[in-house]
């Protein structure tokens, strides 16, 4: 019987993104199946196992682990203490009533993005900035990359991270972008938790080598509450499906036995319209996102760093 | 103003203290003391180290503040509230020690204390300092680093400081403890020079000669209380002699006359016994602010005091940390009992015997925040029976250093009391318990009753006195001459990094040390 | 800098402080610990009430899931393992006079090399010995890089705060590299080391969830307590830290001392992260930095280098971070409260030290 | 790769270079002028944190970027009180309120930051250049060096500003005495305890400017931990600049170009990891200690709290 869940995450629910997706897609799950959802938010990177411990000693039937440095610590205590978690970037650590995955990626969408970004361009040049490259904002950059590249061969691409452990580093977002828009980029797809907002300013702030404007092409969550007519897009994610799906197979008993994605079939995956785009251009994204559900175009997920930036540099000739 | 001042006070005072009282963690270091001090003359305070004389100049110059009693400037009671305000009370400190800013020029320090905005005054500066510099017969380098200047040079600077500032009130506190006995015939000519323009002088040493030389009243401190004063009137129809010796009975009740002539007691060393310490062509390289050491030799037998003459800054201090083996040689031989140890290390020179007791007692003889009992062993961590296995026997440090505080007299509340808090002299005997522990072959000494009271002084001597009948060698370096002629067997002189003669304490040996300093043969 | 090695000389009698005066001195500095974190909660509670939060509410938490609830208990000693090894590291370091502000990046080399060790040593020898084997090789490892500042600073006289503080930011760089380009699992798309099954770590402590790290920890402190405070090399280290001038002249040879204090307490921090991984962690993941050695400074500090003292003010910082959080996520407070009610403790603590150093003085005059 | 790097972005990279080089250049003068008068400030961390909150919710709140670095300033002046009055005043150790100030200030920054910003997250607007003639035409240099906010010609004249008080002033030699020898400044009659307030109130100033310049021009917005250690390496590079306000502006770009050289790289597509790049700074400087060996030369009473009359 599943009476609450709980969610734990590295930053505050505050963040337009990765944290703030998460728990408001599971308290919608909880919502709609009736079970109480506890939210344990801005435990940071270290050691979570006190806050697993006290959550599934509180009574909780699920603890969904909400970031991939949460990967380790999170099935140990599963063992140790017989509750269900769900973890990230982990496909091969299934578990039955003990551990599910649920490696989320947009690739899909960044795909499109990355079409949308070569259609729209005017300098012909669109840059990548992170943060920082774990697995599931790798695949996104790749998969952009590909986008753009297929929409467009002779679109630059240029890719940069702002730096080791940026992820609160708004300056260096800021200017790193900056000097992206200064190589000729005038679309930006950009990566990264606290820095993001500094990409966005930097969009905001600089001109395009061309003297027009630059646009943001955001992830993960919808900034369009914030957006000063600067975001040109966002990919996306929905992960309400996956925790309903997670709920529904703890009182199944088939917990542990799948993996739970997103994609652009449910929508749970999406592409984010703007004011900014052309109808037009809308219209012929929506026939690419139907190509990719029916799987006509096939992208594949890159997750690697170096497989990334490989992809980068064969790109940028 | 008269209702306000004390009956006590003479309107003639610049200064007066009523019933001053300091007290310190565990001490009375000023207790209910009196004093006046009056222009045109140098008032002389005496006592034993830890008297409370530098407590009472730090009270007088606003460091301190007093726990009871009062001050009176110009008949006014006044609190002197900082040194800021002494200043402008015309009260010039020259402290025991040394107050100047080593990174800075001899000129920067001079300047410090103008209003913040301004740009230093330099030139305004060096006009003023040329005309005092003139007038008192002394010469500075304005624009040397402070810590390029030997301690003597220093110590002009500290004064010429409070004369620039227009002092009415100048106080010395051991001054002459760091000059020659030449430099000390100027300070004290230059004092009478300063009190004859009108100017009041407070005067602090240890020396009994001085203080009947140059003062015109004395004062006498101890343990916190005023024992007693010569006023002017008195003073002056006294002769030295006189003085001395109620000095001696004020500071120790009835004595002897003049302790410090005490005769050298005439010991024979064996002329024929195999020489102890051994030192030949001993060179050790000049540094950026020190002069370096140039073929030094000399023998020392059993039982033999070999005194080093020379003003100070002469490579007195090289010689010694080049013998204990903390300053490296370029070349030369030290031989102990005939075994080279030129190539060994400090312990380890230690350990065959050789000893050396600095001069500088806080800066490198202690470590100031460790208790007593541990400062008697130092050079000894790790050696049985204090550690056994590497483990301290607390016990046996303890015993050990309750048996050493008896047997050196050291005055301190506890074994535990940090070292630093105790007086110099005090200090200056666990240094001589520690050197002088068993073991001892051959023991240097450098300067080893500089700042010490004058009972601590005759009993160092004493000390060094047995060491050497004990059958020790024992190297003394000193710059009181009187020192050296009362206890050493022969005397070389030391300038400029060699030894320039050596001569043997006979009945002319204070004019041929003398004329070999001044770089005349002997 | 100096430290105040000699705590407290007190007695004004030649001979040994009484029973009685060790037990009303010790009733003190319960006191004159507990009586200021009594009044940081209270200032810490008027930025909560600020908030809108019962203060009280806050503190039962704090207390319950930090302290008093088996759990919590738990989880504090757990938590206390590494930074009893920092903290035995800084007391080395700190009373030898050496400024070792580099604990952060030997701490994460030292958890990196147990971390890449460990997993494969576990294969090919019996597990006891691969854990003695990977504490050896963190602990060496943090003592290399602690090489450089010692040697500069024994031999060149260059201040360790500068080398120290700039080999932390580098040793964390290059831990990051170790860890993205040598040491990482092919098995996961994350970058991490590979993971120390839970069977191989260091056993928990009886049926609890305490890691005997723990008791490593303790170890560890305590001993370089007494070696500090009772032997021949500790008394060394000390006459080094409080007057180097003095260590020459009493024949210590100072350099070599330097370099052996420097190598102790970066050891010391090695093993700090090698008891956290083969402990608790399992592995280090790129971009991992706990940076414990920020809140165990000041704590050996208020300690004054005392062992024993900082193993209190170490439970303290644990049983504040545990229920902190913990508190914080009941009473829907951003975690980040804890740091600040960390810093309020520390700052009153101090005052409470520096005034009862008057009030004692003041006695005694 | 020549394609790559056109004149606009190397004049970029430099631009970001010099953007990223100031605040470490504001929080290193502000330390070594701490340093100088004998306070370790390990809290200049948390001054920055003050100054770039206060900083952006001035600027923000004002619309004026300038009030905006008025109320940073302030900030850190603010927190500077603090450690004066605990570490100057009553003599309390400066590596724990250091350390206790930086932990209580990232805290409380990112508790105002999650009550005020943390749904709108506000950035302002473009800081408006000061474009300096002729210079600014030069290719490259000019767009990199000369096109920047008034603050930043401000703070690199704080440099020489800096520089002549610390050798020709009166305040010069009382800070430098204040670090070396308290008590002689004391018995010069100047008080040692208000001279070392008003050099920790200085850094105070200097590094909340810092901060405001940061979260103000830097990034345009406020997040909780923005300064990510600068307050650190301001403490290197004032300990290795030795008492010169010109080293500090040298390191502080070296530091500002390395990081450019990251992006730089990068672009280029040269596959290096960013950590190595990162460390490429400290390593240099640390191979500059290893062959020239400078002796410290930091002042005598560092670290130690001055009490008059004590022994
Ligand atoms: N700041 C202080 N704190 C604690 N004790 C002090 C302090 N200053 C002086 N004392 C103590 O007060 C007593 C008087 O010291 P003071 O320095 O005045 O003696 P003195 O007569 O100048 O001795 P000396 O001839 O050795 O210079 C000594 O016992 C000393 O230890
Ligand atoms: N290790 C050193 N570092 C810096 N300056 C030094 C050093 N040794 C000596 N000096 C300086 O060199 C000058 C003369 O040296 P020093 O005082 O040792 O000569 P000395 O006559 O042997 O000493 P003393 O007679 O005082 O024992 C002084 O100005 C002193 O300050
Ligand atoms: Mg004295
Ligand atoms: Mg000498």
């Amino acid at each position: 019987e599943v009476k609450s869940i709980a969610i734990l995450t590295p930053e505050e629910g505050t963040d337009y993104g990765w944290n703030q997706q998460g728990i408001d897609a599971a308290n919608a799950a909880g919502k709609a199946a009736g079970v109480e959802v506890v939210v344990a938010q801005g435990l940071g990177y270290g050691d979570v196992r006190p806050t697993l411990r006290e959550l599934a000693s509180d009574g909780a039937s699920l603890l969904i682990a909400h970031a991939s440095g949460y990967n380790t610590s999170a099935p140990e205590i599963a063992k140790e203490l017989k509750v269900p978690v769900a973890i990230v970037d982990t496909p091969n650590g299934l578990e039955k009533g003990l551990v599910a995955d649920y490696t989320l990626s947009g690739h899909q969408g960044a795909y499109l993005a990355g079409r949308l970004a070569a259609k729209m361009s005017r300098s012909k040049s669109v840059g990548i900035v992170v943060s920082g490259e774990p697995p599931s904002w790798n695949s996104q950059s790749a998969a952009f990359a590909q986008g753009v590249k297929a929409e467009n061969p002779d679109v630059k691409i240029t890719y940069a991270v702002i730096g080791p452990a940026a992820y609160s580093d708004a300056a260096g977002g800021k200017r790193v972008t900056e000097s992206v828009i200064a190589s000729g980029a005038d679309i930006i797809f950009g990566q990264g938790n606290g820095s993001s907002f500094g990409m966005l300013q930097a969009v905001e702030t600089t001109k395009a080598t061309d003297g027009g404007k630059v646009y943001f092409i955001d992830v993960i969550g919808d900034k369009s509450p914030i957006d000063k007519g600067f975001l040109l897009s966002s990919v996306v994610w929905n992960i309400e499906p996956v925790y309903a799906a997670m709920i529904a197979d703890i009182k199944a008993d088939t917990f542990g036995t799948k993996h739970y994605s997103i994609g652009l079939q449910d929508d749970s995956v999406k592409l984010l319209k703007t004011a900014a785009i052309p109808d037009k251009v809308w219209s012929e994204i929506q026939a690419v996102r139907d190509d990719v559900i029916s799987g006509k175009i096939k992208v594949d997920p890159v997750y690697d760093a170096a497989a990334v930036r490989a992809l980068m540099t064969s790109v940028a000739q | 103003m008269s209702s306000l001042s004390s009956p006590l006070a003479d309107k003639r005072d610049i200064v007066a203290l009523e019933g001053v009282t300091k007290r310190f963690p565990g001490i009375v270091a000023n207790d209910g003391i009196d004093l006046s001090i009056r222009p045109g003359e140098v008032h002389v305070l005496l006592g034993e180290n830890g008297a409370g004389k530098s407590t009472l100049i730090g009270m007088l110059s606003g460091l301190q503040q007093p726990d009871e009693g009062r001050i009176l400037v110009d008949g006014k009671p006044t609190p002197i509230t900082s040194p800021r305000h002494a200043l402008a009370l015309g009260i010039g400190t020259v402290f025991q020690h040394m107050m100047l800013v080593p990174t800075l020029t001899v000129a920067e320090n001079l300047l410090l204390g103008g209003p913040w905005w301004q740009r230093p005054r330099t030139e305004e500066l060096e006009a003023r300092v040329a005309e005092i510099t003139r007038s008192l017969g002394i010469s500075v380098k304005l624009h040397a680093k402070v810590s390029e200047l030997s301690l003597g040079e220093q110590q002009q600077v500290e004064i010429l400081r409070a004369m620039v500032r227009n002092s009415r009130l100048l106080i010395l506190d051991e001054s002459t403890s760091m000059l020659t006995p030449k430099g000390i015939e100027e300070l004290g000519a230059l004092m009478r020079r300063l009190v004859g323009q009108g100017l009041a002088i407070v005067f602090i040493t240890h020396k009994l000669k001085e203080a009947a030389a140059f003062g015109d009243r004395i004062s006498v401190l101890k343990l916190g209380r005023k024992v007693g004063e010569i006023p002017p009137e008195r003073f002056r129809t006294l002769g030295e002699q006189e003085i001395i010796s109620e000095i001696v009975e004020l500071m120790f009740g009835k004595q002897k006359d003049d302790p410090e002539a005490a005769e050298r007691p005439t010991r024979t060393v064996r002329a024929d016994a195999a020489p102890l310490l051994q030192v030949a062509d001993l060179a050790v390289a000049p540094t950026e602010n020190a002069p370096g050491l140039s073929s030094i030799s000399f023998d020392i037998r059993p039982g033999e005091i070999l005194g080093v003459a020379g003003i100070d800054g002469n490579g007195q201090k090289q010689l010694a940390e080049a013998l204990a083996g903390q300053r490296a040689a370029t070349g030369g031989s030290v031989r102990l009992e005939g075994a080279a140890i030129e190539a060994l290390s400090v312990g380890e020179r230690r350990q065959r015997g050789l000893r050396y007791l600095t001069d500088d007692r806080l800066g490198e003889g202690t470590v100031g925040t460790f208790p007593v009992s541990i400062n008697f062993f130092l050079k000894q961590v790790g050696a049985s029976p204090f550690w056994r296995g590497g483990v301290e026997q607390r016990a046996e440090i303890d015993r050990r250093a309750a048996q050493l505080v008896r047997e050196y007299d050291v005055r301190t509340p506890s074994l535990k009391t940090p070292v630093a808090r105790l007086s110099g002299g005090n200090i200056q005997k666990v240094l001589l318990a520690r050197e002088l522990a068993e073991g001892a072959r051959a023991v240097i000494f450098n300067k080893p009753t500089y700042g010490l009271d004058l009972a601590n002084t005759l009993a160092s001597r004493q000390r060094i006195r047995d060491t050497a009948a004990r059958g020790l060698a024992v190297l003394l370096i000193s710059t009181d001459l009187e020192e050296l002629l009362s206890m050493c067997d022969r005397i070389a002189v030391i300038a400029n990094g060699s030894l320039v003669g050596t001569v043997a304490n006979a009945d002319d040996a204070r004019t041929k040390v003398g004329r070999l300093m001044i770089g005349l043969a002997a | 800098m100096s430290i105040d090695t000699a705590p407290g000389a007190s007695a004004n009698a030649l001979d040994a402080t009484s029973r009685v005066a060790t037990r009303r001195d010790i009733l003190h500095r319960l006191l004159m610990t507990l009586g200021p974190i009594l009044a940081a909660l209270i200032i810490a509670g008027c930025i909560l009430l600020a908030v809108g939060v019962d203060p009280l509410a806050y503190y039962g938490y704090v207390l319950e899931k930090g302290l008093f609830s088996p759990l919590g208990i738990q989880q504090t000693l757990t938590r206390m393992a590494p930074l009893l090894f920092l903290a035995a590291g800084l007391i080395v370091a700190f009373r030898a006079g050496m400024w070792n502000l580099g604990g952060d990046g030997q701490f994460l080399l030292g958890a990196v090399m147990a971390a890449a060790s460990a997993p494969v040593l576990v294969q090919v020898m019996p597990a006891w010995l691969a854990l003695i084997c990977a504490f050896l090789i963190s602990m060496v490892v943090a003592m290399a890089w602690s090489l450089l500042p010692a040697l500069l600073r024994a031999y060149q006289g260059v201040n360790e705060i500068i080398t120290t503080l700039m080999m932390t930011f580098l040793g964390t760089s290059l831990a990051n590299v170790l860890v993205k380009l040598v040491f990482r699992d092919p098995g996961t798309t994350v970058p991490q080391t590979r993971t120390l099954p839970v069977e191989d770590r260091l056993p928990r402590l009886f049926d609890t969830t305490i890691t005997s790290g723990l008791v490593l920890g303790l170890a560890a402190i305590i001993i370089v307590h007494l070696v500090m405070t009772r032997t021949a090399f500790g008394l060394k280290l000390r006459i080094v830290g409080a007057n180097p001038r003095a260590a020459v002249h009493a024949g210590l040879g100072v350099p070599g001392l330097t370099v052996a204090v420097f190598a102790i307490s970066a050891g010391l921090a090695g093993l700090a992260g090698a008891v956290d991984i083969i402990g608790v962690q399992g592995n280090v993941r790129a971009d991992w930095n706990p940076a414990y050695g920020l809140a165990v400074i000041p704590a050996v500090f208020l300690a004054r280098m005392n062992g024993f003292a900082a193993i209190g003010f170490v439970f303290l910082l644990s049983v504040l971070s545990i229920g902190g959080e913990s508190a914080a996520r009941r009473l829907g407070v951003p975690n980040h409260f804890t740091l600040v009610l960390v810093s309020i403790v520390l700052i009153v603590l101090a005052l409470a030290e520096y005034v009862d150093h008057r009030y004692n003085q003041s006695r005694k005059a | 790769m020549t394609g790559l790097f056109s004149e606009v972005f190397l004049g970029a990279l430099l631009f970001g270079a010099v953007t990223a080089a100031i605040p470490l250049l504001l929080a290193g003068l502000g330390e070594q002028m701490s340093e100088k008068a004998g306070v370790l400030n390990i809290g200049i961390e948390g001054m920055m944190l003050a100054g770039a909150y206060l900083g952006f919710v001035g600027a923000f709140y004002s619309g004026s970027l300038w009030l905006g670095f008025l109320t940073g300033a302030a900030g850190g002046v603010a927190v500077a009180l603090i450690m004066a009055l605990l570490c100057v005043r009553i003599g309390l150790n400066q590596i724990v309120i250091g350390i206790a100030l930086t932990l209580g200030l990232e805290g409380l920054t990112a508790l105002l930051h999650h009550f005020q910003f943390s749904r709108s997250y506000p950035r302002l607007p473009a800081a408006d250049a000061t474009v300096i003639p002729l210079l600014s035409n030069i290719p490259v240099i000019g767009p990199a060096f000369f096109k920047h906010h008034l603050i930043v010609y401000v703070a690199v004249a704080l440099v020489f500003a800096m520089g002549y008080v610390y050798r020709r002033t009166q305040l010069g030699l009382n800070l430098q005495a204040a670090g070396d020898k308290p008590a002689a400044l004391d018995v010069a009659g100047i008080d040692v305890i208000r001279t070392r307030t008003i050099a920790v109130l200085t850094t105070g100033a200097l590094a909340g400017l810092g901060g405001a310049y940061l979260a103000n021009v830097g990034a345009g917005l406020f997040i909780p931990f923005i300064t990510n250690g600068a307050g650190f390496l301001g403490i290197v590079l004032a300990m290795l600049a030795r008492g010169r306000p010109v080293w500090v502006l040298f390191g502080a770009l070296l530091f500002g170009v390395c990081l450019s050289l990251t992006t730089a790289m990068q672009v280029a597509g040269i596959n290096i990891p960013t950590d190595i790049i990162q460390m490429l700074p400290f390593l240099a400087v640390m191979i500059m200690l290893v062959l020239f060996g400078r002796r410290a030369s930091l002042p005598a009473a560092l670290g130690i709290p001055y009490e008059r009359g004590a022994r």
